[in-house]
């Protein structure tokens, strides 16, 4: 018997506690399979944030660490200085990652560190009760923006790829979406490149997943599949904004369609 | 052969995988598993391809897939 | 014996080396601004690690993550960027993990200035951050001791399991004294941290680093067994100098810089016929009540001396429990008391008339 | 004994640096010493000062706030700080920028031409030099000589380069301090 | 009399704006979600500004500056936040603004859990920021008493430009009771604000607003000045809850939900022949010495009951300074101490035999 | 008897604490001089860092407030949603607002706070005792890189106006210079760009000035303007990175070039 | 009078609204009364349950620790707390989720088919308030029609045109709990 | 005719003044002020063209100009 597909070993036994259709899981699984498929699940340790998967420490099948809310990239970086042969990766939601965690993403980043971050942007904050992310579309409904999210008051969603695309220690920068199957295998390949960079040592290397919080936008999980393909992708394009540099001599990069 | 295998007691009834199968041959069970969800089932097993689309999907993990292989 | 006139902010950094440690996280702030630049030198000479994080809340989570990993790792700041490490403190304490946080105090409130203070006792002993934790606080008064309290630091710190401040102040950081580095440094075996996240390598279980409990009774399990925890340290790491204490009938409380103000009140004192003694605590946590028991029926009472509003004293008061006067004398926002002000409270409070 | 010496000017006089190494020769003479920067606001420039304390016995209080000597190079160090002098003290000022404006004070007070002697020696940074030379020349709390070898500890390695004009600064000083010494004996 | 029902947490926003406030910056956790999403919805219809800040260090210097601005403003927020805020509130005391703050406590240390908890009790009260300052603690009990403590607060405040804190724990933020909001609102006129940043607009003088003091002298001189300020709060503004009190024996002391169950514990306890009474500290800081006092005399002891692993028994101590027994029972990580076991430690302590 | 040039009002009359030659000082000149033309200086509320600027409450004469170390963003958040029609202005160093401060900064562009923030870059903490900085050179010797910063263990410098142009709601971004005559009357004229465009409400403007720190870099003043021309306007590029969108229609802004 | 209800089930099931209905009512009838939610982690779904006290008397702890009623809407919550319920307390059970496994205990447990009768009134949504409507037909600690008052001021005006099929819930229910009082009298 | 007026009190020596002026007419003083610097000052007054560029480099704002107004 062949396996077509099955529970990465990257993966505890342990049932996910998301809401039905969150795509928080998919997420996860892939990473795992990325770290199977590198054979580096002990070498690995993740860091989880706050957030929906702050129990990412359960579900992910190796040394885990869950940082304060928003400071992964920093407690990352701890443990990748101690340890630089080991493959360090965080995993934020979109309020802690580019809200409360800015400042550690954006030096994260600018130093160059050779850590890996998956970066879930679901619009929302959604383990506290669906308020208002910085990555909120303008006009979306939220527990803080009762009206919508208002541009003159609460400005506009923060575009975190292209603002890390600036910073030339961030090598690796893409933007993936999970709303089909055919955008599920693009970002695992980016999330693998992501992986691969860290590697081979080029620097910090980060892949924003458009995601849904079908709870949240009071959507079923298949409709929230749908709004964030109509409504999320416009505003935040898909693709490949930094590679390295070394990829395009000797390339590793399989191409930019991701 | 295709094996395809619900881990019912996973499957938290959100249906993706049955809005992408390309063969449309999954549907919600009648009844209700111990979280109190209607799991995903499929209908007929044998007109399974394979193509897996639907545990790429499964935000639980919930779908494993074997082939039988041929020795010889 | 080779004596070197050294810094005291370059001290904490040449006791940590010597102690082991080799990973240092933290975010410029005067006056213990020498400490950084020293190791920044230092550090990657020896194969350490010198990181300027961007800010305080970044650095204390780096030392998180380091110590996570195994590492023996320390940060310093000065009082503002301390009060910014308050959340990162009570993970490290909920997360039990090990670690050296230096705190040169200054004046404060808010930006106050750059001038020696103790103004952030509370902040140290009694939790600063959220939740139920303590720290082990160790107060150095000369640049000698900090090079042996480093070695203390870390060793109580893996010990415990547990973060360990050292506090000092602007004199203590700037002052130069004599120190004698002989036979310091590596004397405690760094011990082994099978429950540090280093990956897996073979290991059968997974560690994991957390201080998450969703669950309130098992909350209450982790917190009963850090109340264990520091019942134990309590019970065996008090630490404090008696000086001209064996007949003492008026006692000096004081820590670190005011300790050696003190101690010159007590010279003062008994050249003019007080029985003058002085307790310095060297742990502010656990408070040396040992110390207070040992004296409290031969005295006639306490003058607490501090450069803040009044810190200390209600430790001090604990001890006591009205079984004798205490007194208070403080300085704050960056002022140091002098030999001459103390004394004449002193007086007062023997009942001695002030001549003239 | 126990000497508690100020050392005051702008910044950029080499104020720390004399402070250090009186600290460090005393030491070398087994006294007890301690060296203690003052405080200004945390950036640069400004005022500058610094207290050595030297004694037989371990020092309690390492701040000098009442200097048995003051080593003032500038005229607002002087005038700040010469009333803080303990009766019995002493003061030696840099007079050539420092006007004492015929102030009587109960001590002795002694004008040393620092920066001119320095600049004669080529080297204006070694005024302070030549004030702390003038202290040891008169007050002997530690041979001139133990000053004189600690430069080689207090300098950083690539300014060894200057010991003989510091050298020389201590000296001069100390031959006029021995001067006054005589004259005031 | 129009009672509704209402949750703690929206109370709190209710009370805040019947007190004139209009302004509210924040960043959101649990447990007290519900007061911004409250504000979110119904500061904008009166004209006033939500807004959800990157963070709580953003948030409560967002609240400095609203501050300085003259307004009356509020932020809110959960103990690992709360430590977060820490500098922000050193400065905003350094400063001398008046704002009011929300703790409605979790379980801790580091993430811990959304329980409820009371071990932040030291950081509100002790100062968890750097430096000499304290804070107005106030401790509902109720909802109804959430709506009359926002007023206070924010009078409080600007009565003496200080920050004023008002602590909660998740079962005061989540619980729905009945409110009367007759007669709540509006009743003191928000004090005029001549130090206020706000343009010079013809003003001869500018204002500034700042808490840099760098001479020692004159940051001595505001400290003292802040300290005459505290005398002036302790001597004035001590408030407490007397239940049971004029013919107690056993004394129970619990402050916020802990009181209710007291409460409870002090019924059985009457019922069962024990003459029980409680403290219960409406204001955490000033702490109210002045009840204890008042019965130190006439009652055989206490019996401190915290939802922590003992922070408020400090306080007790230092006000009973040995001259009765002090005993304490504590649940900590979000659990919550039952009456019944309230009960049986005060049989214990009142020397009373548990039957069975 | 024509004024040429004098002290400008919106200076009180006390003279400056920094070092000999520091820029700091001709760039409170220029503020003063915008506030000045703009009639604004009664309007104004100023918010000071922590950094060598932190007496700028003593120089400006209009009110103002003393901010935590990176805070001033949020600190003028505050204000000006308390007060929409006056005027309100940040000061930061580049410790302040590219490395302690990042979040708040990029939050505050993010909202399109109406504030105008005037962005002090001499690639150096220079109140502390000349860390490196965010923004420092590779190659830089500070206290904190005594060997230079390296690359490779500490990143590359970090560019804000850059980082800030991806956001949306920072409608203002310019960087310049002040190391010559003409550039510090283009440093000027973008200055009051920045503030014209808080009085006419479009959002948030940041002006980023290349500025010199003679006293950390162990320069004289003259060799530190050579030395910022030579190092760092080929880092940090120097131009008008975003302008509103409002301009381009009504011609507002005066030409690209500054 | 002294009641505390305990309301619990799945994430959904209405749970919360339901208790707030009767503590509306509650206050309504000038009781004291106090609401209480129940702790989960931060995320959404999972168990909810929510207690409710009802007294004559100020309220000490609003907990429910010690329920007089206990309203289980689906398994685990009845396996959960059922062993909780005070000796002379009562049960009201979904029957349609819950297999009571023969349980024995001291005192009245009461099966009501809540979810089918809901879905027979067309909306699975107010099984709950059948269970509530059960309880107060039952033991008449207010009259339902205090709670079928309450309904307009819990539900929110979007959600009035669900008053009927609400208040028919709570009535069916009263009507069985009423039949279960007769048969127990 | 245009006046120059150095505030001396104010001047660090800094010299950028010296180093942009196009007419090179300005130079450190011998004396020093009461900062303990040597101010800047114009040698040749009435070669000044007004041009101001001194005053926009000061960092300390201790240059000023005037021009005589022709009145009629
Ligand atoms: C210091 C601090 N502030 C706030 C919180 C509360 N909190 C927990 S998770 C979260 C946001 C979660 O949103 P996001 O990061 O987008 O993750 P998601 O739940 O959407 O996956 C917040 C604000 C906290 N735990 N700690
Ligand atoms: C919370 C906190 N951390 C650190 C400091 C110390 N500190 C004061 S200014 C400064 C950096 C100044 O550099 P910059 O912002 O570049 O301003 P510059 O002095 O170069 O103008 C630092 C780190 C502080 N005051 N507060
Ligand atoms: S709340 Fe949203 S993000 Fe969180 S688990 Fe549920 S669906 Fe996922
Ligand atoms: S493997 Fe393909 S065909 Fe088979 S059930 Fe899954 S999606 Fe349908
Ligand atoms: S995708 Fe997975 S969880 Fe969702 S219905 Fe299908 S099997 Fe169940
Ligand atoms: S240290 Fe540098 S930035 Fe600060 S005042 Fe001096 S020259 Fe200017
Ligand atoms: S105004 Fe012009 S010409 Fe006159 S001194 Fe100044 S720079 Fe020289
Ligand atoms: S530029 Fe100004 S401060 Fe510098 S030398 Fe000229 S006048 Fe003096
Ligand atoms: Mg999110
Ligand atoms: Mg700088």
């Amino acid at each position: 018997m062949a396996k077509i597909f099955q529970r990465p070993a990257a993966l505890t036994g342990k049932a996910f506690h998301y809401c039905p259709g969150c795509t928080h899981g998919i997420v996860h699984r892939i990473i795992a399979q990325c770290i199977d498929e590198l054979g580096i699940r002990e070498d690995t340790i993740g860091v989880c944030p706050v957030g929906c998967s702050v129990f990412a420490y359960e579900y992910f099948n190796c040394d885990m660490i869950e940082a304060a809310h928003g400071r992964a990239p920093a407690v990352a970086t701890g443990v990748k200085r101690v340890l630089p042969d080991r493959v360090v990766f965080t995993y934020q939601g979109d309020g802690d990652l580019a809200a409360i965690g800015t400042a550690e993403v954006v030096h994260a980043a600018a130093r160059g560190e050779k850590i890996t971050t998956i970066f879930i942007n679901n619009a929302v904050f959604g383990m506290t009760g669906g308020q208002m992310a910085p990555t909120t579309l303008v006009g979306q409904k939220t527990t803080t923006t009762p009206k919508g999210r208002d541009r003159e008051t609460t400005g506009s969603p923060l575009r975190v790829a292209e603002l890390l695309s600036t910073v030339e220690g961030a090598v690796y920068v893409a933007r993936v979406s999970v709303h089909n199957p055919a955008s599920v295998i693009r970002a695992k390949k980016a999330i693998k490149k992501a992986f691969e960079v860290q590697l081979q040592g080029l620097g910090f290397a980060i892949v924003e997943v458009l995601s849904t919080c079908p709870t949240n936008w009071g959507l079923s999980p298949v409709e929230a599949l749908e709004w964030l393909e109509k409504n999320m992708v416009p505003i935040f394009p898909l693709g490949e904004f930094r590679k390295p540099a070394e990829w395009d001599k000797n390339g590793t990069g399989e191409g930019a369609s991701c | 052969m295709v094996r395809i295998y619900f881990h019912e007691e996973r499957c938290k009834g959100c249906g993706l995988c049955v809005k992408f199968c390309p063969k449309e041959i999954i549907v919600m069970a009648e009844h209700i598993n111990a979280m109190g969800f209607h799991p995903a089932t499929v209908t007929d097993p044998s007109s399974c391809k394979g193509c897996a689309v639907c545990a790429w999907m499964c935000p639980d993990v919930a779908i494993e897939l074997e082939r039988d292989e041929v020795h010889g | 014996m080779a004596r070197v006139l050294m810094k005291g902010n370059e001290a904490f950094g040449e006791g940590a080396i010597r102690a082991g440690c080799r990973y240092f996280f933290g975010y410029p702030i005067t006056p213990q601004s020498e400490l950084p630049h020293f190791l920044a030198k230092r550090l990657p000479e020896i194969g350490g690690v010198y990181l300027q994080a961007e800010s305080e809340v970044s650095a204390i989570n780096m030392v998180y993550g380091a110590a996570a990993a195994g590492a023996r790792v320390m940060t310093s700041s000065s009082s503002p960027g301390i009060s910014l490490m308050q959340e990162g403190i009570s993970y490290i304490v909920g997360a039990q993990l090990p670690c050296v946080i230096i705190n040169v105090m200054r004046g404060g409130p808010g930006l106050g200035n750059i001038a020696p203070a103790q103004g952030d006792y509370f902040q140290a002993t009694k939790g600063g951050g959220h939740g139920d934790y303590k720290l082990i606080v160790l107060a150095p008064a000369s640049v000698q001791e900090i090079i042996t309290h480093m070695q203390l630091a870390f060793d109580l710190a893996d010990k415990y399991r547990n973060p360990v401040m050292v506090v000092g102040d602007g004199i203590l950081g700037q002052m130069m004294e004599p120190v004698d580095l002989e036979g310091t440094g590596g004397e405690m075996a760094e011990p082994s941290k099978p429950w540090a996240t280093t990956g897996m390598r073979g290991r059968k279980e997974r560690n994991i680093v957390n201080s998450l409990c969703i669950v309130p009774e098992e909350n209450e399990k982790n917190n009963l067994q850090l109340a264990a925890k520091y019942g134990e340290i309590q019970r065996s790491e008090q630490r404090w100098e008696e000086y001209g204490l064996d007949d003492a009938e008026w006692v000096l409380v004081a820590f670190g810089t005011v300790a050696r103000v003190a101690k010159g009140v007590v010279d003062k004192a008994r050249k003019e016929g007080i029985a003058a003694g002085l307790i310095r605590p060297i742990t502010l946590w656990p408070f040396p009540e040992k110390a207070f028991n040992k004296v409290i029926d031969q005295v006639k009472g306490f003058l607490t001396v501090e450069m803040s509003l009044g810190q200390m004293v209600e430790d001090v008061r604990l001890c006591v429990q009205g079984r004798q006067p205490v007194r208070f004398l403080g300085r704050p926002g960056g002022m140091v008391p002098s030999v001459r002000e103390v004394y004449e409270e002193l007086k007062k409070m023997a009942g001695v008339k002030t001549c003239g | 004994m126990l000497e508690e010496v100020l050392i005051a000017g702008f910044g950029g006089q080499g104020i720390m640096s004399t402070g250090q190494l009186l600290a460090y020769a005393g030491m070398q003479e087994q006294k007890h010493v301690a060296w203690i920067p003052s405080y200004g606001p945390e950036m640069r420039g400004g005022t500058a000062n610094c207290g050595i304390t030297l004694s037989d016995t371990p020092i309690s209080s390492p701040l000098v706030t009442e200097p048995t000597c003051l080593l003032a190079m500038n005229q607002p160090s002087f005038e700040k700080y010469a009333p803080m002098v303990v009766p019995g003290g002493i003061i030696f000022y840099n007079s050539s920028l420092i006007n004492t404006g015929g102030i009587s004070v109960p001590y002795p007070i002694f004008a040393i031409p620092a920066n001119a002697i320095a600049e004669e020696l080529g080297n204006v940074r070694v005024a302070c030099n030549v004030l702390l030379g003038a202290y040891l020349g008169y007050s002997k709390v530690i041979p001139v000589d133990a000053a004189v070898r600690a430069l080689e500890k207090v300098l950083p390695p690539h300014r060894h380069k200057l010991i003989p004009v510091n050298q020389k600064a201590l000296e001069k000083g100390a031959a006029l301090g021995r001067e006054y010494r005589k004259g005031g004996a």
